[in-house]
Formats: C-alpha cells, structure tokens, sequence
C-alpha cells in the first residue's frame, strides 16, 4: 500500500516538473521561435573499429546532450556524420532517435558500391545533436582518426566453437573405440523393428507398399535420414517381391530416391525386379501433393504405409486417410507441431531424434552407432550442465550462464 | 425461421448423439462418415442460423474489463493496433470491444499502432465504430490517432519518456500542442492503461518489456491464438490480463454486453465465430467420450 | 454393371446441369448489381465463382468415397499446381535473382536492373544445368555432383544453426529459479493457496519444466538400457511426452475449424448468397 | 570419380560453411550459399515439370487405370504454365509482377489453385475428429495421459470449462478448466517440446557431421563401402 501512494507520488512528481518546464517552453517559442538556445551538444564521442566483424564497419559511443530529456528539453535527435579529413567535408551517416547514445556505422564492402567504407582508412566523426527547428543544432568536437578492419576470428561465438569441436572429438573417438570391436548397445525401436512386420503382412497380402517422403527438399537433414529408412525397406521389398510405391514431391528428392530403391534392388540380388515407376514425381505444391497421395492410398489400397521425413499439415490428412484404407502405419518426423498428430493416427511413431537414430539403428555399423553414443554424450553433457546452471542460478550465482552466451 | 431451424438442428445433432451413445452402449463402433456429417452439421448449422453461446469471462480475461470498468471517468487509456490484415479476423473483434468499452466508460482513448498495416484498420475503426456509434465523440478531445511510426520497440524507447520526440502531430497534421487531449500528456507513463492488440513482432510482449515493465505502467493485451502460451507467463505480474484468440474476443464482448445494455445489438464478431467452434468442441468431446464407452463395453464383453 | 454406369452418366448430367445454372444465375446476378464492370467481365466471374465452388465440393466429396469429381479436382490440381510454382520461380528467383547478376543483354530483355557480371553466380548456373542432366539416363550420374553440393552446404548450415539456437541456447534456457517469490517457510505455508498466479503455482511450473526436460531427454537415450532407475525416469519422460502431445492436439483443434468456417462461408456466402 | 567427387565435394562445402561461421571474413558465404540454393531449386522446379509431363503421357500412351485424367493434369499444367510464361491477360509488360491483378495466371490462382489448397486444407477438421474418435482410447497408461491433457484443454477452450468450473473459489483457480488449460499448455507441454526439441538438434548435428565425414552416403545412392 504504502509503496503504491509513493509510486503513484513518484509519478505525479515526474509528470509535473517536465510539464511545466515544457509549458514555459512552449511559451517562449511561440513569443519568439529565434530566441531557441543552441542544445548542449554530445559529450564522450568515441569510435572504435567494430569487433567480431568481416570489417567495413565503426561503433560509435557517446554521452547523449544534457538537454536530451532534461534541461532545456529541446533535442529530438542525433545525427551521425562522417569525413575524411578532420576538417571535412562531412557527410551524414545515420539519423537517430533521443535518447541514442550509440550507433554502429555500417558501410558497403564492394568498391563499386557508392557507400563503400574502405578498410585501414582514417575516418573521422561527429554527432549533431538536432531540435525541432532545423536551423538550431549544436555539434560535437570531431573523432578520429579512426580505422576499420576485419577480424579474422569472432570470439563471440567461443561457446558454439567448444561444443562443436567437444562434439566431433567425442564422435570420432567413440567411433575409433566401435571400430576396435568394442561392443555398443542400442535399444529397441519399436517403430523400426515394426518395419520388416509390416512388409511381411504386405506380402502375405498380396498389396503393395507406399513409402512417403514427405514435404522435405533433398536439403533437409530429415530426408536424408529418410531415405537410408527407404533403402532398408526397398531392400526387404525386393527380398519378398511386394510392390513399391514412392510419390515424391521434391524432384530432386525424387532422383536420389530412384538411385536409392535401385541400389537396393541390386543389393538384395533382383536388379530386373526394379523398375522407373516405382518412384514417380508428383508435384511440388503441398496440398496437391497430399490430394494425389489420398487418392493413390484409397486406389491401391496399400498394406503398409510409412512416412519418414518432412511433414506439416497434411500430416493428420495422410495419416487419416491410411487409417480409413486400413494400412498399418509407420511414422517419423522431427516437425515438433505434426508429432502429435502421427502419435494419434500412427500405428508406430518414431518421435524427433530417433528418426536419426534409425538409420544408425538399422545400419548397425560401428560408425554409425559410434555416433549415435556421442549424440547420447551430449545429451548427459546438457543434463549435468543444466544442473549445475540450476544450482548456481538458485544460490545467485550469475557467471556460469555467462559462459553461454553468445553475443552475436 | 431461425428459431425452427435452430431447434431442428439442435434435434438433429442432439438425437444423433444420444442415438450413437446407445450403440456405444451396446459395444457398436460409429462410420468415420457420420462423425464427418457431425462436425460439418456442427460448423454450418451456427453460419447459418447465426447461433452463439454465451461465455463466462475467465478470470485473465475479466481482469482486463474491470481494470477499464474501474478506472475513473476521463482516464487515459492508450490502443495499439499492433496487427494486419491477415491477422484482423482474429483480434480484431478484441481491438473493436476495447475501443467501444473504452469510449461508453468516457474514458480518453488514445490509438497508434507500432505495425505500417495497423493505420489503415485505425481509419475503418473510427469510421465504423466512433463516428457512426459515438457521434458526440470529438477527435481531439475525446479520442486522437497519432498513427504509425516506425521502430518496433525503438519508438516505445522514446515515447516512454516523451511523446513529442516521436509523434509531433497526430495523423492529420494537427500538432499535438494545440491538442486539448494531449494537454498534461507528456509520455507513456501518464497513461492510466495500455493495450497493446497483436500476434506478432512487436506486439504485447515488447509493449510489456519496453513500456509496460520499465515504466511501471499498468499493460494489458490481445494476441492471436498461436503467440498467446508465450504471454502466460507474464501475467499478472507485468500483464494485467489477455485476450487470447478468438476465445478472449469472444469472453470479453460478452462481459460487455452483461455490463452495458446499450451494446445488447452491437455486432459481436468474436461471439459469432466461437459458435461453430464451441460446437465442433462439444461434438468432438462427445465422440471421445463415445468411443471411450465403446471400447470398455467391447473389452468387458470380450475379455 | 450397366446399371451403375448408366445411374453416373445420370449423376455426371445432373452434376453439370446445376453448376451450368449456377453459372448462369452468377452471371444475371453480377450483372445487376451495382458495381458490374461489364458483361464479359460478369460471365468471366460467374465462371470462376461457380468453377471454384465446383471444385470445393469435389474436395469434400471425398470424404464419402473416391470418386470421378475428386479424381478430377486431384488431376486438375496437380497440373496447375506444378505450373505455379515454375512460374514463380522463373520470374522471382531467375529473372529475380540470376540474371541481373551475369548478363547485361538478357536484363535489358527482361527490364531488370543489371548488376554487374558475378561470376560467383555461375556456380548455381552451372550446379542447375547439372541437375538437368538427370532427365538423361546415360550422363545421370554427374548429378550427384550437384546433390553433393547441396548437401554439404544444407549439413554445414544445420550443424552449427542447430547447435547454437536448439541446444546451446536452450541449456541456459533451463537455468530457473526453483522457488519463485520465495519469501520463507513460514509465509509459504500460512498463505498458502492454489491460484494460477500465486507462488505455488508458479514454483510447481518450474518444478515441471525442469523435471519435464530431464526426464524427456532420459527417453531420447539410446545406447543405455532403460532400466531400475533410468528406466523409471524414461517413463516419466514418455509421460510429460502424452501430455505434450495431447495438449497440442487439443490446442490447434480450433484452428482447423477456423479453417472450415472460411470453405463453408465461401460456399454459403459468396456462392449461394445464404449469408451475408 | 562416381563416388569419390561427391563425397569430397560435401567434405569441403561442409567444413568451409562451418568454419564461415567464425571467421568474419567469409562470414557472408553461409548467404550466398543459400541464394544459389534457391536458384538451384528453380531448376529442379524444371525437372519437376519434366517429370510430370513424362509420368502422365506415358500414362496416357500406355492406357493405364484412369489414364483420362492424366490428360486433365497435363491441360492444367500447360495452361498454367503459359498463362504464366507469357503473362498472358496481364495489364502490364513483361517487367510486370507475374500475378498482377486481372492476369489470367492471377485468375487462375484465385479461383482454382487457392480454393483447391484451403478446401484440402479444411479437410483436417473433419479428420482431427474421427482421429479424437478413433485414437483417444484410455487403452493403456500412456494413453490415458494423453486423453487426459486433450481433453482438458478441449474444455478450455469451450465455455463449458468456465460453466463447469467458476465457481471454484480464487485461492484455487489453478483448478479451473480454463486455468489449468493454460497451466498445461506453458509447463508440462513446454518441458516436453524442449525436449524433443533439444534431442532434434542433436539428431541433425550428428547427421550433419555423418553426412560432412561421409560416413552417410545413402543420399547418393550407394551402399557404405
């Protein structure tokens, strides 16, 4: 309560003071406008080449005019200029808002370009501390010399640099050690082991087999995952002689793909059995795509469907639609949103990461499953780091979540 | 007409449900294609005979009403139209209720938007709402629209201590010195309340961080559905209350309507677009629940 | 046999008859309302108005059975689908793009501004035309070379993108306090109460969502048996897991609804004028 | 020079873009490397094309099952794609944007292409339902769990939930539907989309760093050696 009438106090004060300053402000301008003193002008300028940059570039610092917000109240912003010789001429760079009292000055770094800054050239600055009237300004004294230059190494993402390099160390040591024989355990996948069911149930059936890669261009790390999930299907299918069918909707994604099954019809021993449309393109446009799939998926009636990759909406649309033609059906993404959609209608779902896992998973080579067990590394290393951070933030303790901080 | 139509399809979908309970009873699993002819009765029969339920205010949302309702006559209360076009169907029914509150309470309501799109819903709210709902209603005295300026936060940096720096003139030109509206304001911190309206960047939570928090401003908000989880948090300590989605639109214009019986015919948009939603809720909820019985039936008979 | 196909025939006619007279119907009705633009102008709206319907309810169709309309829908979407986004990309990324940057001629062409000879971005010219070879069977293979290249630059972004903003970033996202307004045993327990805003709401969130990674990332181990303890953990984890997806399944339930209103207000409104 | 070229293209890409990241001279490789990217697509937009008129003729020319509406496809993708070409219908000249206002390609966006995308669309109220119907089952624990938080938010997000529960008192309104909706969604369904969320990133690093060594080569269609 008491806090709340001296808050309230606080505020009224604050509100009153500055406003009748500024109706005697106002008074005087509109008796006579030429009669506006000059602002204070900008205290402190410093300039320094910025840090952790490619070059071209300068951060400017300085101690905003008194009269910015007190005082006489009259600066409604800063302008920041440039020479290239103490005398001038100037040229501005930048105009500001009150209250600034920074400013990184960024320049072009191709020579044709007309707001080129070259590097190892000497600069000098000034800052204009300007009022409504444009006529009445005040400037700082000039800065420089000042150069820029390139760094060649930005020490503010050493926290990223130490994970990458502790990630890859602990991965190629660990596949070193399954390389010597070393024994790995993986566990059980149900989604996976659920595979080469599926496929048996396909063929005891007699119906084919629809293996859908999703929206994913062949630049997403999930395809990629998908497709050595695909070569292991093709490779079963091949073995049982079930029928494939893979819709894609990225071409690329769909070339690499026909290499895939290929590869895999050669490897199981039955090259003759692989054929060009097995693997078709369907289109490029997400909701198309999922019209012509639901259609196939009604047409052929497939035993099993399985979806690994990239997936947004259409997800549940798939999944639904499989449900209603009575396919098993085996899922994995690592679209956080559609997860729970695949958990729903899915028979099997692999969640997130053990879509990466799979394919290590069902490689069982000790490269692979080497790097599997650093990927499990790390996530012990985020554990005991997240308790320690826990514990020092709890008792106060603020210079170890420092050490995570990336500036930029 | 509506009546008929609204008790037959009550009937319908009623009956229905009462009729796939009983075969739930009985162990009996439902066709997809009927719970597909539910949910397409339960969204098209409210579009067309217009029925709406009415919300009771949750508390975030009721929060927000009472601080506007319990502010004295004449207070200052700031709107932020912080949202386009293609976010408009979703908050801004909330924008529209917070205008119409604010006015009815005789409050001074001052609106800008942080968003270049928010300046065109600004003019087709004055149109649609002040000038043809509250014709006494002067611009300049009663309300002003100082309009966009750019800058996301940045502008709230600088309005904090002092509008003038920023905003000079309102959008008609007219400086803000000769405003009687603007006579006394010198910053955000002699408003009473902000609102800020969005979904997106910047939006409610730089309105908290940057006006609201720092200067100890009371501060409350509409958000679009998809952005409101990440504004719980602030809430009550830096946020008075939220509107989130069309759900929040749809509470507050109903509070609205209890308090003030002058808008039992205004339009309620967020209302008219929860009444499909409500029902497909409800028909969804009850096929879980029927599915459920089902399957304990059937596992009890065959065990 | 006959008789199915003779009672489509029928469904085919009466199909066409009615969206004819909708057609017809839209036209007379554009034509005389007050901002018509013209009479080539009304039938060419009332055309698509009606074709645009059409194709809604051949959509929905679906959700009986499949069906010729769908299949009609599905082909026709494809095609036009596929068309679009080569358009785009043509005028966007090429034109857009490409060629201001490696040759003055064709910018004058295409009334781009010219930007300089890149030679840089002969990269991508040549990587396309590589990936082109693929419709070719016998020199295929050199598209690898393109793939190569697209994926060591999608692993070299992901690597680091993923490492600083999803894992990095989120340790220290899990440093929270654990006590949230602590102000003593005493006051906890005589105030104590069970609002959503007060502090034992509050401490319990942290509580959760610090238990809630844990336990969640226990699950995601894969070369540890889940068993005794860390078994228990990996339970717990697949629970705040259901919980996960449960909730967010219940929450984008009023999203897709939000979806059907706009078909169902289209067809009621803008093409039956059922509502205004 | 089939396998070795690829995978040493992949290697050095890889590790040149990852070293861009800390050393600020080729810091804008990482941007270049993604417009080309996007240049690289339109002609995989090309071989898209191709792909679909080969497919569809040869569906055609083989009078495969429903072979008809193949020539649907293939009239709708020329029309389109001319419409769009040559800008037909459109007021402006060629420098003019692609889908101006009135231009056929335009029209054709607008009336077909657009209307078919939001009805397909539209199509997961209906399946969102019979999913709930179908899945949400109190088959097992981890089921019941997930009934369980559906269900709750189900109702808060419904007047219902209020109805239900307002009159539960202030001191405990966590216990409110609508309150213990939102409790749901920022606690529990935060820590566990963290979790996912954490586990993915390291999933793609440790693909990524397979795919950079060439431990990985399925993508280019071969078997590890």
């Amino acid at each position: 309560m008491k806090l709340k009438i001296l808050s309230i106090f606080c505020s009224l004060l604050l509100g009153i003071v500055p406003l009748a300053i500024a109706q005697e402000n106002a008074d005087t301008a509109s008796v006579d406008s030429t009669a506006v003193a000059s602002p204070a002008p900008v205290s402190q300028l410093t300039a320094v080449d910025t840090d952790n940059d490619h070059g071209h570039s300068i951060s400017l610092k300085w101690e905003p005019s008194p009269d910015d917000g007190a005082g006489l109240k009259s600066v409604i912003g800063y302008e920041v200029y440039r020479a290239e010789s103490p005398g001038g001429p100037f040229v501005i760079r930048a105009a500001l808002p009150s209250g600034a009292s920074s400013h990184i000055d960024v320049g072009a770094k191709e020579k044709e370009s007309g707001d080129y800054m070259a590097d190892y050239t000497d600069y000098y600055y000034k800052v204009r501390a300007i009022t409504a009237d444009s006529l009445v300004y005040s400037d700082s004294d000039v800065f420089g010399p000042v150069q820029c230059y390139g760094q060649w190494f930005n020490t503010g993402r050493i926290p990223v640099l130490v994970f990458v390099i502790g990630f890859m160390c602990t991965t190629i040591l660990l596949i070193q050690k399954a390389k010597s024989g070393a024994k790995l355990f993986v566990r059980r996948l149900a989604g996976i082991e659920a595979v080469d069911e599926a496929i048996g149930r396909a063929t005891e059936m007699g119906k084919p087999i629809l293996y859908v890669l999703g929206l994913g261009t062949a630049a997403d790390i999930a395809t990629i995952a998908s497709y050595t999930i695909l070569g292991r299907v093709a490779k079963k299918v091949a073995e049982y002689q079930t029928r494939l069918i893979v819709p894609c909707y990225d071409p690329i994604t769909m070339t690499v793909a026909q290499e895939t099954v290929k590869t895999a019809y050669a490897d199981a021993g039955r090259p003759d059995d692989y054929n060009e449309d097995m693997v078709y393109f369907v289109t490029q446009s997400q909701f198309a795509y999922v019209a012509a799939v639901n259609g196939t998926m009604l047409r052929e009636r497939p035993a099993t469907n399985i979806y690994m990759g990239l997936f947004y909406a259409e997800s549940l649309i798939l999944a639904e639609t499989g449900a209603l033609a009575g396919s098993i059906q085996i899922s994995g993404t690592d679209q956080i949103a559609q997860i729970p959609f695949f958990i729903v209608a899915c028979d099997y779902t692999l969640i997130g990461e053990e879509l990466y896992a799979a394919s290590a998973y069902l490689g069982r080579e000790p490269l692979l499953l080497g790097s599997l067990k650093a990927q499990d590394y790390a996530k012990a290393a985020f554990i005991v780091l997240a308790v320690i951070g826990f514990l020092t933030i709890n008792f106060g303790i603020d210079w170890f979540k420092q050490l995570f901080y990336i500036s930029n | 007409m509506t009546n008929i139509g609204l008790i037959i399809s009550f009937l319908v979908i009623g009956v229905g449900l009462l009729w796939l309970f009983i075969l739930a009873l009985k162990g009996r699993e439902v066709d997809r294609r009927i719970i597909f002819i539910f949910i397409g009765l339960a969204v098209s029969v409210p579009l067309l005979f217009r029925i709406s339920f009415s919300e009771k205010a949750t508390p975030i949302v009721r929060d927000v009403f009472y601080k506007i309702e319990n502010l004295p006559e004449g207070s200052n209360i700031l709107l932020s139209y912080d949202y386009g076009p293609s976010m408009a169907p979703e908050v801004e029914p909330m924008s529209n209720a917070f205008l119409r509150h604010a006015l009815a309470k005789n409050h001074k309501v001052f609106i800008m938007c942080l968003w270049a799109t928010g300046q065109s819903l600004i003019a087709t709210a004055i149109d649609s709402i002040i000038k043809r709902e509250f014709p006494e209603k002067i611009n300049g005295v009663d309300y002003i629209n100082i309009g966009f300026k750019a800058g996301g936060q940045g502008v709230l940096n600088v309005i904090i201590t002092d509008f003038r720096k920023m905003y000079l003139t309102d959008v008609d030109g007219v400086n803000l010195d000769s405003v009687p509206i603007f006579k006394g304001i010198k910053s955000l911190k002699d408003m009473d309340l902000l609102i800020s309206i969005g979904g997106g960047f910047p939006g409610v939570k730089e309105w908290i961080l940057f006006a609201g928090a720092p200067g100890n401003i009371p501060t409350a908000g509409g958000s679009a559905a998809v952005a409101a989880p990440l504004l719980y948090p602030y809430y009550p300590k830096q946020m008075v209350g939220l509107l989130g989605g069309i759900k929040g639109a749809a509470e507050y214009e109903s509070e609205l309507k209890k308090v003030y019986p002058q808008f039992a015919n205004m339009p309620t948009p967020g209302i008219a677009m929860m009444g499909p939603q409500t029902l497909a809720h409800l028909v969804v909820m009850a096929f879980i629940v029927i599915g459920n019985i089902a399957f304990f039936v059937n596992r009890r008979r065959k065990p | 046999m006959a008789n199915s196909k003779r009672i489509s025939a029928i469904i085919l006619i009466i199909v066409i008859a009615t969206f004819l007279l909708s057609w017809i119907i839209k036209a007379f009705n554009l034509e005389g309302s007050p901002n018509n633009t013209g009479l080539w102008f009304s039938i060419r709206d009332a055309f698509f108005i009606t074709i645009a319907a059409f194709l809604t309810l051949a959509i929905f169709s679906f959700l009986y059975k499949d069906n010729p309309y769908y299949k009609f829908a599905e082909h026709l979407f494809v095609g036009i689908s596929a068309a679009y986004w080569m358009c785009v990309g043509f005028w966007s990324t090429l034109i857009g793009n490409l060629v201001p940057n490696i040759s003055s001629s064709l910018s004058t062409f295409f009334r781009v501004p010219y930007k300089g000879l890149h030679f840089t971005y002969f990269v991508p010219l040549i990587l396309g035309i590589i990936l082109l070879m693929r419709l070719s069977s016998k020199r295929g293979w050199i598209s690898r070379w393109a793939l190569a290249w697209i994926v060591g630059t999608t692993s070299g972004l992901n690597l680091i993108r993923y490492l600083r903003t999803d894992f990095i970033s989120q340790v220290s996202n899990t440093f929270i306090p654990l006590l949230v307004d602590w102000k003593g045993v005493g006051p906890f327990f005589s105030h104590f109460s069970l609002s959503s805003t007060g502090q034992f709401a509050m401490t319990l969130s942290n509580w959760v969502i610090f238990i809630g990674v844990f336990c969640g990332l226990i699950y995601f181990f894969f070369s540890k048996e889940h068993k005794g303890i860390f078994g228990t953990a990996s339970r717990v984890g697949i629970w705040v897991l259901m919980i996960t997806f449960g909730a967010s399944f219940g929450y984008t339930v009023m999203g897709r609804v939000s979806l059907l209103v706009g078909r169902l207000t289209y067809l009621f409104r803008d093409w039956l004028g059922l509502i205004s | 020079m089939k396998k070795q070229v690829p995978l040493t293209i992949t290697f050095i890409v890889g590790v040149v873009l990852i070293l861009s990241v800390f050393f600020p001279p080729v810091e804008t490789w990482g941007e270049d490397f993604s417009l080309f990217f996007d240049i690289i697509a339109v002609f995989a937009f090309f071989l898209g094309g191709g792909n679909l008129i080969r497919v569809h003729t040869e569906r055609i020319a083989k009078k495969k099952k429903d072979w008809g509406f193949s020539i649907i496809t293939i009239l709708g993708f020329l029309i389109m794609l001319a419409a769009g070409l040559f800008k037909l219908w459109n007021p402006g000249d060629i420098s003019a944007d692609v889908a101006a206002t009135g231009s056929l390609f335009q029209l054709l966006y607008d009336w077909m292409f657009n209307p078919l995308g939001a009805t397909m669309y539209s199509l997961l109220a209906f399946y969102v339902a019979s999913a709930s119907y179908r899945a949400f089952r109190a088959k097992n624990r981890d089921a019941t769990i997930l009934l369980i938080a559906a269900f709750i938010i189900l109702l808060g997000r419904t007047p219902l939930g209020m109805y239900a529960t307002g009159w539960i008192p202030e001191s405990f309104s966590v216990l409110q539907i609508p309150n213990l909706a939102i409790w749901v969604m920022t606690s529990p369904n935060l820590a566990g989309q963290r979790a996912i969320m954490i586990g993915i990133a390291l999933g793609v690093v440790a693909m990524s760093l397979r795919l950079i060594l060439g431990v990985e080569r399925t993508y280019l269609g071969m078997d590890i050696d």
